[in-house]
């Protein structure tokens, strides 16, 4: 190793901090689309089968939002989509996604 | 007279004539002694570094060999025939990467991921603070490391301590010792690196910004999460398997409360031995011909530029999702996402205060702030699939 | 581009192609998990079993290498050179047969003898239990089984994970998976497994049969007697001295009173490290090519028969000491023979209790339990001479 | 291994079995024999000397019961000594033990 | 029936007939439990180390071979193969030097050194102590043992057990067993071997001294301590660096204040574990060839005088340094500086008291009594410097 | 090793001796001296600078005794270089020690 030397690794470096970075947002994308999905199918089964024995105490009041869940899941797969197709993280642009 | 004239030869005062920068070395370890006590720098493990890294250069001592590690190659012939010091033998746990993993385990058995099962795009925040580690890949690509090194050094922008020892002790073993200083001392100095470039980057309505109660986790769903990261990190990334799979095993122990005594024992005991074990290990391998030179100070550098790339990463990318959803995030708590747990999510907490008192963002800094542990483990993974 | 390239196969998707097998593993290990979680399944050993299963089949991620063990030769240069992952390195503690030892100090320094030094003829009952082991054995022959494979087989009809863990690692390490599986699970079955058999071999009047209350026993005998079952047995038997020496010196550390701080440890924090490492590595030797095999459900039939078989023998024999004994034994303490302590004696005392509820069979059925544990060291010694 | 295949080790498996159970059941007996006589020297002892300064305090009044300890005793040697002959287990036969 | 044949000849009892002094071994493994648990000798150390010797003499129980280490070399063939015994391999810890050190990062945890700092020339009496060994080393020289030989017998009269392993399992390790034995049993007679030495050469006057109250010792004198011990001694003499650094890494520990959840593991669970290994396996290196000898004898002999010459030294020198100074040091605390602490100090106390109710001597002595751990950790030095 | 023979390491065992407890009490001294300079050192911090926040409560009264203090330091000194000298134990000789 030389300090201080021109790099030698020159062409190939930004490949990597390129495969890096994707690889990390993809990852974790896809972490975030499986705990949508999973908590969806926890709400879902816990309609469809009796409640909990023994529910956590909610800390507080809080609003059920079922409908906001499945938005953020069709945002979070169409980023993964995104994502998948190769583009960088700069280039993600969402159209679709709209509150209703 | 023969004996004594021998005797006289082989203490330190006569070696440390052939090895004067040993006295610096001593120096150093009892300066970050002294950030350890005094200043309560990461002690559990910088105590156990700066003790190790003192013992390493007692001149003539032979607790650690450098020699018997180097190139990367184990000298088991010295080892075997009972040569090796006990830092020698410590240092295999390092080397071959075991000592990571099991306080990993520890790790996992005390994190709970339930505020990032609650908001999951946390996890966003917690990719985009791995930036500071591919920008100081590149610099440190630029100052002419080579790449692996280059990625050892990076790594500390991940503010986690096993998850560099683990690269580094596969990628570049002889820069462990300035690489393990530089992430620990960082991460104590989290407090001080981050809320500057965290105003920098935000206005000040930005850091008023309420977010809204997390919902409740439930037991099941706290069981299933870390089965489901393990299979699936690993199926994407295999070589991340080892850190992201310890970090899980030791999760399920805790949340599957059907093995207290398991999850307490890795907790503690487990986790405290491991600890310094790896803790004067990783500090023998500070020996001055690996410490004293040029480099440690580029990385030393380049391991706070890494830090506070990390942290404007996080903060940029909360920005950028504010621009796209409804509902808000703080963008305080994106710089959580290098890890560094509990103590980025706490500066998030205490920097959000200042502009409103009654603002808590703990909660909602613990899930960008795990989702960094699993950021990082993941870059490495990377790293590790490239050059290991 | 090449990069990607690489990258891309590597990916766990990638290599499941060539190993669609590791699919079903993981869904055994998911299979085992839920066992352990929900149905509560001797957890503290099937978690960790289960979550090694799932560690090692996770395409690529290298953390255990089954051919670094292939033929029972463990390939050090592999290993020496860092090539072997955390799984393969806790695996040497099975492989050399030192967690197994551990564990049994711990669990020697948690059994109290003093129900069976009260009634020694206990012992006869956990000496018939070992019937299944040897019953097994003989199917396991028949269905094609080497000798030493049949003994491993055979043996987890003793009820006794430790010592089928280090019989199998010395004579069949390659069954160490299903043979691990097998036990822990049916250990887990024995409310399930035990009392169809013990009502259909005794009457009602035999199980309302109420033993007169044991002895005191004195502090003395406590002491004495790990030691002179530690001498007798290994003069006997000199390949059960392992097992029963550590058992028997956990023992001693329990009864003589004077070194309580190690009793607590060696029950406590360093049983439940060795049961970590050694649950995650015996599961790891569960591969697809090892464990997705008809031997795998043959392993699994003829255990649930050497569980069934050891069970009847203890009743059985407890009937017959009956014809020859005029103070009556109640034949349901002879199932608690197969030791599985104390679960075992406990479902004694719950099916006893139907038939009267007045019964206390615990502590009766507390002696043949832990002779249980002595008779299948015993078994195994026998197997380990013959065979090992 | 060949599973379902004729066992080639048939021949000599019978032999293992008797091995195992006599050695288990011997080893075992000896045991008992080797307790009732570590029991007896207590007593023993217990009686000739002083007793024990702190005695565990018996969970309920337990009858003392001398004579069926020797008895037992005599019993577990007999079984000891038909295993020592080399018989199997079905074949022990206890003749002489009256309860007195 | 050649099988019944080959399993007769294999048990305990046909052994026996060609090693019958093994049955020798066990007697004596049985009177050291005696003394362990009944007579309360050191405990925590002579019942492990006799229930070792126990098992190793079990006539073919193959738990330790003497032969893998034959010569001071590891036969790492035969232990890589699997060939090794529990006991081969925990033995490893003790052939490699790992253990000692471990137990003296604990033990100086456990310490407090204030009394020493606060009353420094107590080290004088620390060092007049180490007299025992080199006196022993003479007379062990005289009787025809080799100069490594004497220097292990020494050693017994630093009266401290990991020192005295570590400096015989480099120097001598055949003598293991006998020095082990040695060392913790005289330790645990230090009240019956010192009284008589201290009266003897003292007057009643001299034994009723009193001495001035310690001063207060500030935290950070507490701090530098450690470190500047173990920068100075390892200068001075790099071969007690282990010993010595790892005794002060504890005491940091400890003192440091900033590591507490370390401190306590090292004073517990990691010593208690080490303990066990360390005790097992040193009582396993005591077969009957190389316990049952005039050397032993010899040894036990030697060992006593050590512990006697090292009192007599501490309670001279004692006596010596009144002559000089005005403030008086009372003589009895001259014997606490053969270490066994606390042992000795509360020897010093009691003689103390007899004399004088009122005279509360036990801090005093609690300075001489930790600087005999440094003065034999030096002596230990020393030997190892010339003869290791 | 011949056990009561002759020994044959008979020229230089004293030596070892002499080494032994010479390097025992050189570096023991070294150490009084080096813990007193420290107590020095900490003194003259002590009363330099702030009082330690939480000062240790002390026993009892302890009465100050600065003046003692640099004596044995003297002392010690005398003691280390008298040793450095290569006289063994017995031949040190202090003459210039007086309590003022
Ligand atoms: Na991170
Ligand atoms: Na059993
Ligand atoms: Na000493």
């Amino acid at each position: 190793m030389k300090l201080l030397a021109a790099a030698s690794a020159a062409p190939g470096f930004l490949q990597v901090v390129a495969m890096g970075l994707i690889t990390v947002f993809v990852v974790l994308i896809c972490l975030i689309i499986l705990i949508k999905i999973m908590g969806a199918l926890m709400a879902g089964s816990a309609k469809s089968t009796a409640p909990q024995p023994v529910p956590q105490p909610a800390p507080a009041p809080v609003p059920a939002v079922p409908q906001p869940n499945k938005q953020q899941l069709v945002a979070a797969i169409s980023a993964a989509i995104a994502e998948d197709m190769g583009s960088g993280v700069n280039h993600i642009k969402i159209h679709s996604i709209r509150k209703l | 007279m023969e004996a004594i004239q021998n005797f006289l030869e082989s203490t330190g005062f006569a070696v440390i004539a052939n090895e004067p920068l040993d006295l610096v070395m001593l120096a150093i370890s009892c300066v970050l002694l002294y950030l350890a006590i005094v200043k309560k720098f990461e002690p559990l493990l910088l105590l156990p570094i700066a003790f190790g890294m003192l013992l390493t250069n007692l001149p003539g001592a032979g607790m650690y060999h450098a020699d018997y590690f180097a190139g990367g190659v184990i000298n088991w012939e010295e080892l075997g025939t009972g040569h090796g010091g006990l830092l020698d033998y410590l240092y295999l746990g390092v080397k071959l990467g075991i000592y990571p993993c099991l306080i990993f385990i520890g790790v996992g058995a005390g994190t709970d991921f339930a505020p990032l099962i609650a908001n999951p795009k946390t996890l966003l925040l917690g990719a985009a603070a791995q930036l500071g580690i591919f920008v100081t890949y590149i610099g440190a690509n630029l100052l002419g490391f080579t790449p692996a090194e280059s990625g050892s050094i990076g790594i500390i922008g991940g503010a986690d301590g096993p998850t560099a020892i683990y690269t580094t002790a596969t990628l570049a073993p002889h820069l462990l010792g300035p690489i393990a200083v530089a992430a620990y001392s960082y991460m104590a100095l989290v407090p001080v690196i981050q809320p500057p470039i965290m105003k920098l980057l935000t206005t000040k309505e930005e850091r008023r910004i309420k977010m809204k109660q997390l919902r409740p986790v439930s037991k099941t769903e706290k069981i299933l999460f870390p089965i489901m990261v393990t299979i699936f990190v690993s199926f994407m990334l295999p070589s991340a398997a080892p850190l992201v799979g310890c970090l899980m095993l030791g999760n399920l122990m805790r949340e599957s409360g059907v093995v207290e005594r398991l999850n307490k024992t890795v907790q503690n005991e487990l986790m405290n031995i491991v600890t310094i074990f790896l803790g004067i290990s990783v500090g023998a391998t500070a020996t001055a011909k690996n410490f004293l030179n040029l480099q440690t100070l580029a990385i030393l550098a380049m391991g706070v530029v890494a830090f506070g790339m990390g942290s404007a990463g996080g903060v940029l990318l909360a920005k950028l999702m504010n621009v796209f959803s409804k509902e808000k995030v703080n963008p305080l708590i994106g710089s959580a996402g290098v890890s560094a747990v509990p103590m980025a999510a706490r500066v998030s907490q205490v920097v959000g205060q200042k502009e409103d008192p009654s603002n808590f963002l703990l909660m909602h800094a613990m899930g960008p702030n795990v989702a960094g542990v699993i950021g990082s483990a993941v870059a490495a993974g990377v790293l590790l699939a490239l050059f290991g």
